[in-house]
């Protein structure tokens, strides 16, 4: 339960301005790792963090640790570019991202936490014949299996986004899009503070600057964690390291089906209020939003190498920004303030891994390649399921490491919003 | 942006005359049915990803079309070594 | 519109200015005078404009703060309508005649804003964080709340039309590249070019010299300023060095390339009358000299925000470059003695200094010997506590403070004053060092941040490694340039005496209030970040430096944090009981200062976005009105509509041309690859799922490619064009993965086999024409081959002569119809094309596109490769197992993954056919396919259609579909439920609707 | 009409100006064949310098020239060959036939491409803004030939003897490679000869 002196509201601010906010509370403990926890996650993003707190709220397993070795949220948490949707193709897939998308609606109110979730549609444009017909079949799919997804013709696309060029006279006109009204953006740090303030109350302990250096195996089975800090035992640990997933896994003797490449993003200077949807074109490798800022959040495509970097190569940006400057010519002359570079694991069907391992009490869940922010309330609901049963949710039994070795791949390039 | 030394063409070039072709040194089995599907799966889809040291191929496309290797830090993208193909790397990260 | 006014602060005489070429411009709405070589912002000064804007939060006025990149306040809208540009700082923008710039914030203006109103009594409620705190009930409400949270955001508008200027850029290569035209710099790119070396030495002033141009100091005996004109002319007389000024380096990227933005007509007016406005130099340097510099850091103290509180050497430097003074009665503070310097300037330009406020104890030196003698008074062991006036400082609040800087340890006194200067040190740019990823480290020494090691090839020379002096500046200079340059540096300097004191590091200046209850001491003007918001996201256990940033949004600027880092991370140090060094820094990125959009896309937008790839026959296609579709590069005719026509009634039309006479289309878009080599029949082997061993010359062969995952990831013909030599045909898209898929696995894994690999997709035209009367078209073009059916089978090649040109001749067929692609060389390939159509005229020969194909191949079902496949089928499941070789000796690409549990499964997904039960409906595709309509939301799908026209020759729809175990359920009556609300039904069937027995191909 | 068309036939030609600073000329219809074949064996250097008359450069990004015949250094295993215009027919006979039984590949593709010289006082300005590579000539020596990209296309760039490059340009990408020259040579004037 939240301790109601914690509570935030409009009053409890009022009240505090009063006291010239000198009262407020720590947002979450520091406390030194205990020797040992039921449960220690590896991982202090949004996906860990909410795993820790959905294993204590609705697991009721509290005894956990989330382990980060910089500072919590610090990952690609902090490094994306804040879309929710989950107009995916497959049904294995859009049902994990829906039941996210669920999650989303009601975020702020569960964890008394405002994760600013703006539900300003998310359009995903088509270029092409053939764009058009994946658009089609992603819809229908997504309808039928209940989840919000409208064809948009070209004019519609115009009325919701005046600024958009729409002239069939350009090397890739739009001819189209896929609509999902529900989705949105989301301010992402605020996920990962949220999730942690919600988890920590909960009795969860997060203990930054924590690196872990090592996973205990003894007879199959993992016993715990070397960390920078000294070991700390767990009887289950579970990985949420997007961006370093195959590090952490090669710790514990397996390999993973991934590679970690480079996502670069950008920001605008702060510009006035012109466009309140999420545009993306996979065609030309763009998307842009407008945050509540001002700035114009765009992402970019992925560099091609694995990289550790957390940057990549500037033809990627010229290349996004060029076809930005098509997609809207009004943007021209607006600058680019600030360039990043995320970490995005990727798998060879561009779906996440969340999956028991083969060593008795270790977990993974990562390869969430440019689609994890969106599905991190979903994410962290299913694997503290996962971890808590020692048997996968319903919704995550699809995306096991096994299905590299059965064939059973969820090829999700076409819907993922960047290619990789 | 990467400036890369192809073997082949024996001079440094630009990374936008490159493209990567993924870890390198992955040998197809050679009887491939003899394989379990793990065995399979693992030459198919898994990789060493490392973060450090990392052979990889490159093909010089727009030049000399030729595959290569590289030995690269996927940390600092400093490259140690180019070589060409059925070659191996002389940086290898491991100890003496 | 208002007359002009006095330039007030501008000086008789001094500065770089040309006073003969005086400059108009208006400043909302009036219109002002400065001078040919003003910045916007020393114009404004001159004038006496105080509020150039106004806050993000708080709407607080803000004044001009700095004189270059780190100006955090003023924001201007320059220009308007189409050439308008949000943002750019006043400083950084060079006057020229006309200029028009507004405020962006501030209503109804920014002299008088009532949002003012809404930041000082909603301000205490808007502590840092303070949305995430409320605004969540009831959950609906957030969207009404934000609208009017986003009325608030951001500065400047952008335009609301297309730009009309251009971009471009270059490509550079040099063996040494200087960043920054300041004495270290220019030392550094003189050595290297003295050294023969290819120097670039690029700076984001208009003039070379940085820092130099506002000094007073000598350099071998020469002003400053001369010697950075002298320095400046040696370079640009040097045909190895090139001199790029209004040119920031913004990026520094891996393996020493640089990104560099040259403001090519900026500085003239809105446009560029020809030409680009901006061009990017994308520069690959051998060696990396950044002489970046240093910027002067503020102090922390009560509304130091106030208009009239300016950085120390930015007022010198309006003084000295500009002939501005920007005020007349001016309170120093000071941390070290550079204030001294200004103190001096100002007293020199005939202003009154009211006193120099030192929070050092006891400073002594050179320069405080100099103020004393100026008579001027020196408030040791003091500080500016508070600014204080309404809308620009009329006091400022001085008090004697402790030797720690941390208690006030008097009462204490106002200080009459229109201008405070305030000199807190000096933070080396350390940003484009972290752009490779370096971390910026601590150094006690110079209570700095400076460069890191670097895996580049990067020297630091001057400010930017903390060394400050001229001479040592100047000296790091020539030494990096010699070093980068392999040479031995040629000059030294010799500056005179420029000792100074120890400084002292303080950031936060007490109050006599605690920090939580004082009036707001600002760290990050820009985005209103003050040290109680600091302090209070401490102590909500935002102790990571990122974790404060993120918070309290500081350095998220459009300045980023170039004056207010170092300041909050100190604060966050004091918070915490650490260190500097151990709180760290945030990392810096690319943009070092903004970077237009259209300068990063350059020309490569239009037409120009990404090239389109036409054959030898595209001009026949646009006379002949085709519409065009892009497949890949390719522009291909889609179909060629007749005046009045729908595409339907064209499609139609062309169809049943193919099926009842002859059509003709241009396949040259095809991915060809000629193979040559004793082993090319085994590589084949390899590579396609069927056996090549025995495909004698004269014969072709469809094959179909796997990845390794054993899915479908190309297709096409192959044809033994000799026992060693073959040309494969790939899909239009497809062409150059596939060559580089068998370039990889013959040069990776099978280098043994004597085989080579040649793209000739552009090499040979391809005419596909084909329907019943082919034949006949083709005999009144070849007489030199034996048409007949039974000489000239189907899937044969034959060489012969067409219209007297050299072919190859494929009786191939993608329609079913008796079909023939004639093959010439694709010089000849829009006559060969004219030749046909004409020989054809007599059988109503009908061009036709990549629709009718699409039409007249899937009355046949034959899949087209991305549309019907999508990664995930086998030839299995495509109902192709006739393909799939099972006694090869090689086990092919592919074949080992279709033994895997999931792979082998009887009810995958199969392609089959579907037959609408309403003969007038065709599916649309992309409909997914249900086995029971009425079954409740989340359905049970079994797969889509992949494919789906309306098929005139049979007078019914026809589509081709992905079905979970199709192949097992022909028969079976499956719906689609479309999102109007209709369902679809529709009868699984094989997907081959015309000619099952190939009778009409074989004819 | 002829039957012949070069890849660049169907270019719509700027305002003619006289003193422009990129001009362009195609060297229409010259033969291009692309060879390949072992370095390393004598008996396959020996037989086709036998046939062209000067021997295949070995060195990587160089060239050879012999009359109307020029020779680019493609890769280690291959050339391309620039034969007089409608002698490839022949001299790819007179290839095979020397090199009989010998793992080779002669490849016609005359028609694929084109060899196009651009030259002018604004030669390298226009380079820089077209091209990665660095055209310079300290590292762009008389006779190098270095394949790269030109603009979003590829190009085997040849450095001519009186300092104009030569580039042999794809068919397909002909039409695109003229919209971008005439764009990137807009402001220094562009003629074609």
């Amino acid at each position: 339960m939240v301790d109601p002196m914690k509570k935030y509201s409009g009053f409890s601010l009022f009240k505090h301005a009063l006291k010239h906010h000198e009262d407020w509370q720590k947002t979450w403990r520091s406390p030194r790792p205990k020797q040992s926890y039921d449960v220690i996650i590896v991982g202090g993003g949004g996906h860990g963090l909410a795993t820790a707190y959905y294993l204590a709220k609705e697991h009721g397993i509290t005894n956990v640790a989330v382990l980060e070795k910089g500072y919590l949220g610090g990952g690609n948490t902090a490094r994306n570019t804040t879309i929710v949707r989950s107009n995916y193709l497959w049904d294995e897939s859009s049902r994990l991202y829906d039941h996210a998308l669920d999650l989303w609606y009601g975020l702020s109110q569960d964890l008394n936490y405002n994760v600013m979730f703006s539900s300003r549609g998310v359009m995903n444009l088509g270029h092409n014949l053939q764009d058009m017909r994946d658009i089609e079949r992603r819809v229908n799919a997504n309808r039928l299996n209940g989840i919000d997804a409208a064809v948009l013709t070209t004019k519609e696309v115009k009325d919701i986004v005046p600024i958009i060029n729409d002239s069939q006279d350009i090397r890739y006109p739009i001819l189209g899009a896929s609509w999902q009204k529900t989705g949105g953006v989301a301010r992402h740090d605020a996920v990962a503070w949220g999730y942690a303030r919600g988890a920590d109350q909960l009795g969860v302990d997060l203990i930054q600057q924590c690196e872990v250096t090592d996973i205990v195996v003894e007879q199959g089975a993992v016993t715990g964690v070397q960390t920078s800090q000294g070991f700390i035992g767990a009887k289950k640990v579970a990985c949420v390291t997007a961006g370093n997933s195959g590090v952490m896994a090669s710790m514990a003797g397996i390999r993973l089906p991934l590679e970690s490449h480079p996502l670069q993003a950008l920001v605008s200077e702060p510009i006035k209020p012109i466009i309140d949807t999420v545009v993306m074109s996979n065609a030309v490798h763009a998307y842009v939003s407008q945050s509540d800022k001002g700035d114009l959040v765009i992402g970019a495509g992925i560099d091609a190498y694995n990289g550790y970097g957390q940057r990549g190569s500037l033809h990627v940006v010229e290349h996004t920004l060029s076809a930005i400057c098509e997609l809207f010519p009004m943007f021209s002359r607006v600058r680019m303030n600030r360039a990043w570079g995320g970490i995005v694991d990727t798998c060879p069907d561009a779906c996440p891994i969340i999956s028991k391992t083969q060593v008795d009490g270790l977990y993974f869940n990562c390869g969430w390649g440019t689609g994890g922010f969106k599905a991190t309330p979903g994410s962290g609901h299913v694997f503290a399921h996962t971890v808590a049963h020692d048997d996968p949710h319903p919704l995550a039994k699809p995306f096991t490491i096994d299905r590299f070795n059965t064939g059973h791949l969820i090829d999700e390039h076409g819907a993922a919003g960047v290619a990789h | 942006m990467l400036h890369i030394y192809c073997p082949y063409c024996e001079e440094m070039r630009e990374e936008e005359e490159f493209s990567y072709a993924g870890e390198a040194h992955i040998a197809r089995p050679l009887d491939p049915e003899s394989l379990t599907d793990a065995q399979w799966g693992d030459y198919v889809f898994f990789r060493t990803n490392p973060r450090g040291l990392h052979h990889e191929m490159w093909n010089h496309a727009a030049g000399c079309r030729r595959y290569f290797n590289v030995t690269r830090d996927t940390q600092t993208y400093v490259i140690h070594e180019t070589y060409k193909m059925g070659e191996q790397p002389s940086v290898t990260g491991e100890k003496p | 519109m208002s007359t002009k006014q006095d330039q007030c602060h501008r000086l008789e005489q001094g500065g770089r200015i040309d006073r003969s070429q005086p400059l108009t411009f208006t400043w909302n709405g009036k219109q002002y005078q400065g001078y040919k070589g003003d910045t916007l912002a020393s114009a404004m000064l001159a004038n006496g404009i105080k509020i150039v804007g106004r806050s993000f939060k708080y709407s607080r006025p803000r004044g001009i703060f700095g004189h270059g990149a780190e100006e955090a306040n003023a924001l201007m809208q320059l220009g308007v309508g189409k050439e308008t540009i949000p943002n750019p700082r006043a400083t950084q923008i060079e006057l020229f005649d006309g200029l028009t710039a507004t405020a962006t914030n501030g209503w109804p203006s920014a002299d008088f804003d009532l949002m003012e109103w809404v930041g000082k009594i909603g301000g205490k409620m808007m502590p840092p964080g303070f949305y995430y705190k409320t605004f969540m009930w009831p959950e609906k409400m957030w969207m009404t709340y934000e609208k009017f949270i986003r009325k608030a955001a951001g500065y400047g508008k952008a335009s609301l039309e297309a730009d009309p200027d251009i971009y471009d850029k270059l490509n550079r290569h040099c063996d040494v590249m200087v960043v920054g035209a300041g004495p270290a710099g220019l030392a550094a790119a003189l050595e290297a070019g003295r050294a023969g070396k290819r120097v670039i030495i690029a700076d984001e002033q208009d003039e070379f010299g940085g820092s130099l141009l506002a000094s007073k100091q000598t350099i071998n005996g020469q002003a400053a300023a001369a010697w950075a004109e002298s320095a400046a002319a040696e370079l640009a007389a040097m045909d190895n060095v090139l001199c790029l000024s209004r040119t920031t380096v913004f990026g520094y990227y891996d393996h020493n390339f640089l990104g560099a933005l040259e403001r090519r007509t900026d500085h003239e007016g809105m446009t560029a009358k020809s030409g680009s406005r901006q061009r990017i130099h994308r520069i690959r340097a051998h060696e990396v000299v950044l002489a970046a510099g240093a910027l002067e850091r503020p102090l922390v103290f009560a509304n130091n925000d106030l208009p009239g509180v300016m950085l120390s050497g930015s007022v010198a430097t309006y003084i000295n470059r500009y002939g501005v003074v920007p005020g007349n009665r001016c309170v120093v503070m000071t941390t070290n003695d550079s204030g001294y310097q200004t103190a001096l300037d100002i007293t020199a330009a005939g202003r009154t200094v009211v006193a120099i406020v030192d929070t050092r104890q006891q400073p002594e030196g050179r320069l405080i010997e100099a103020a004393r003698a100026a008579g001027i008074v020196i408030k040791a062991g003091h500080a500016v506590i508070e600014a204080q006036g309404s809308k620009q400082v009329t006091d400022a609040l001085v008090a004697p403070i402790d030797a720690a800087g941390e208690q006030i340890t008097g009462k204490p006194v106002s200080l009459s004053c229109d201008l405070i200067a305030v000199a807190g040190g000096w933070s080396p740019v350390v940003h484009l060092s972290c752009h490779t990823g370096s971390r910026p480290q601590w150094n006690d020494t110079i209570a700095a941040f400076v460069p890191g090691p670097s895996v580049q090839r990067q020297h630091l020379a001057g400010a930017v490694n903390g060394e400050y002096t001229t001479v040592g500046a100047l000296q790091a200079g020539a030494q990096m340039g010699a070093l980068a340059a392999g040479s031995e540096a040629t000059t030294s300097y010799d500056c005179g005496d420029e000792s100074v004191g120890l400084a002292q590091a303080l950031y936060l200046v007490p109050h006599t209030k605690p920090v939580s209850r004082a009036p707001k001491q600002f760290v990050d003007f820009q985005n209103d970040v003050t040290a109680a918001g600091i302090e209070l996201a401490n102590r909500e256990g935002f102790e990571s430096i990122e974790h404060v940033k993120r918070y309290t949004a500081m350095g998220f600027g459009t300045d980023q944090g170039k004056t207010g880092n170092i300041n909050g991370m100190a604060i966050t140090a004091k918070n915490l009981g650490k260190t500097i060094a151990e709180t760290g820094t945030t990392i810096f990125r690319p943009a070092y200062t903004p970077v237009t959009f259209g300068a990063m896309g350059g020309r490569d937008i239009g037409e120009l976005l990404d090239p389109a790839r036409h054959t030898a026959m595209h001009p026949w296609h646009v006379e002949n009105g085709a519409l065009f579709e892009n497949v890949g590069q390719w522009k291909r005719p889609w179909y060629y509509p007749k005046a009045g026509e729908t595409m339907q009634q064209a499609l139609n039309r062309e169809c049943m041309a193919v099926r009842n006479s002859v059509g003709i289309l241009d396949a040259s878009t095809l991915g060809k690859i000629d193979i040559q080599g004793r082993d090319a029949r085994e590589f084949l082997n390899r590579v396609y799922t069927n056996a090549w061993s025995k495909l004698a010359p004269g014969k072709c062969r469809y094959g179909l490619m796997l990845k390794e995952d054993g899915m479908v990831f190309d297709d096409g013909v192959t044809a033994c064009l000799d026992d060693n030599h073959f040309l494969m045909t790939t899909t239009s898209g497809g062409a150059a993965a596939v060559l580089s898929w068998l370039e990889m696995w013959h040069q990776t894994e099978w280098p043994e086999l004597e085989v080579y690999f040649t793209s000739v997709t552009d090499q040979w035209a391809t005419c596909s024409f084909s329907g019943p009367n082919a034949r006949k078209v083709l005999a009144k073009l070849c007489d030199d081959v034996d048409l007949s059916a039974e000489a000239f089978k189907f899937m044969d090649w034959r060489a012969g002569t067409v219209a007297g040109v050299k072919a190859r001749i494929f009786r191939i067929s993608f329609t079913g119809e008796l079909a023939y692609e004639v093959n010439v060389p694709a010089n000849q390939g829009l006559y060969m094309w004219q030749q046909i159509v004409a020989a054809g005229a007599e059988f109503g020969i009908t061009p036709y596109g990549t629709e009718t194909m699409h039409v007249l191949r899937a009355e046949k079902g034959y899949i087209i490769v991305g549309q019907d496949t999508d990664g995930s089928l086998t030839p299995q499941d495509c109902g192709m197992h006739w393909i799939v070789g099972k006694n090869k000796d090689f086990s092919f690409l592919g074949k080992r993954s279709f033994t895997r549990p999931d792979t082998s499964r009887e009810d995958r997904k199969h392609l089959v056919g579907l037959k609408p039960k309403d003969p007038t409906v065709v599916l649309p595709e992309g409909a997914q396919i249900v086995p029971d309509p009425k079954q409740p939301i989340p359905m049970d799908m079994l797969g889509h259609v992949t494919s789906s026209y309306w098929s005139e020759c049979l007078g019914h729809g026809i589509a081709l579909a992905t079905v979970k175990s199709g192949h097992h359920k022909m028969g079976d009556t499956v719906y689609c439920p479309l999102a109007d609300g209709r369902v679809l039904a529709a009868e699984i069937c094989s997907p081959v609707f015309y000619d099952p027995k190939g009778e009409r191909h074989n004819d | 009409m002829t039957s012949m068309q070069t890849p660049l036939h169907n270019i719509t030609l700027p305002a003619s100006v006289s003193d422009a600073g990129v001009v362009m000329r195609e060297d229409k219809f010259r033969g291009h064949l692309n060879l390949r074949g072992n370095p390393q064996d004598a008996a396959f250097t020996d037989a086709v310098a036998q046939v062209l008359g000067v021997a295949l450069p070995l060195a990587p990004n160089t060239s050879a020239e012999q009359g109307s015949t020029r020779i680019y250094w493609l890769c280690p295993n291959e050339w391309l060959l620039l034969v007089a215009e409608g002698t490839q027919g022949q001299v790819e006979a007179d290839l095979r036939a020397a090199l009989a039984h010998q793992h080779i590949a002669v490849t016609d593709l005359s028609s694929g491409q084109t060899l196009v010289n651009l030259s002018g006082a604004k030669l390298d300005e226009l380079m820089m803004k077209s091209a990665v590579y660095d055209c310079h000539a300290s590292n762009f020596p008389v006779g190098k030939v270095v394949q790269t990209t030109f603009a979003k296309a590829g190009a085997t760039i040849y450095k001519c003897e009186d300092g104009s490059f030569d580039l042999v340009i794809r068919r397909s990408f002909s039409d695109y490679f003229f919209l971008w020259l005439k764009d990137a040579s807009k402001e220094y004037g562009l003629s074609v000869i």
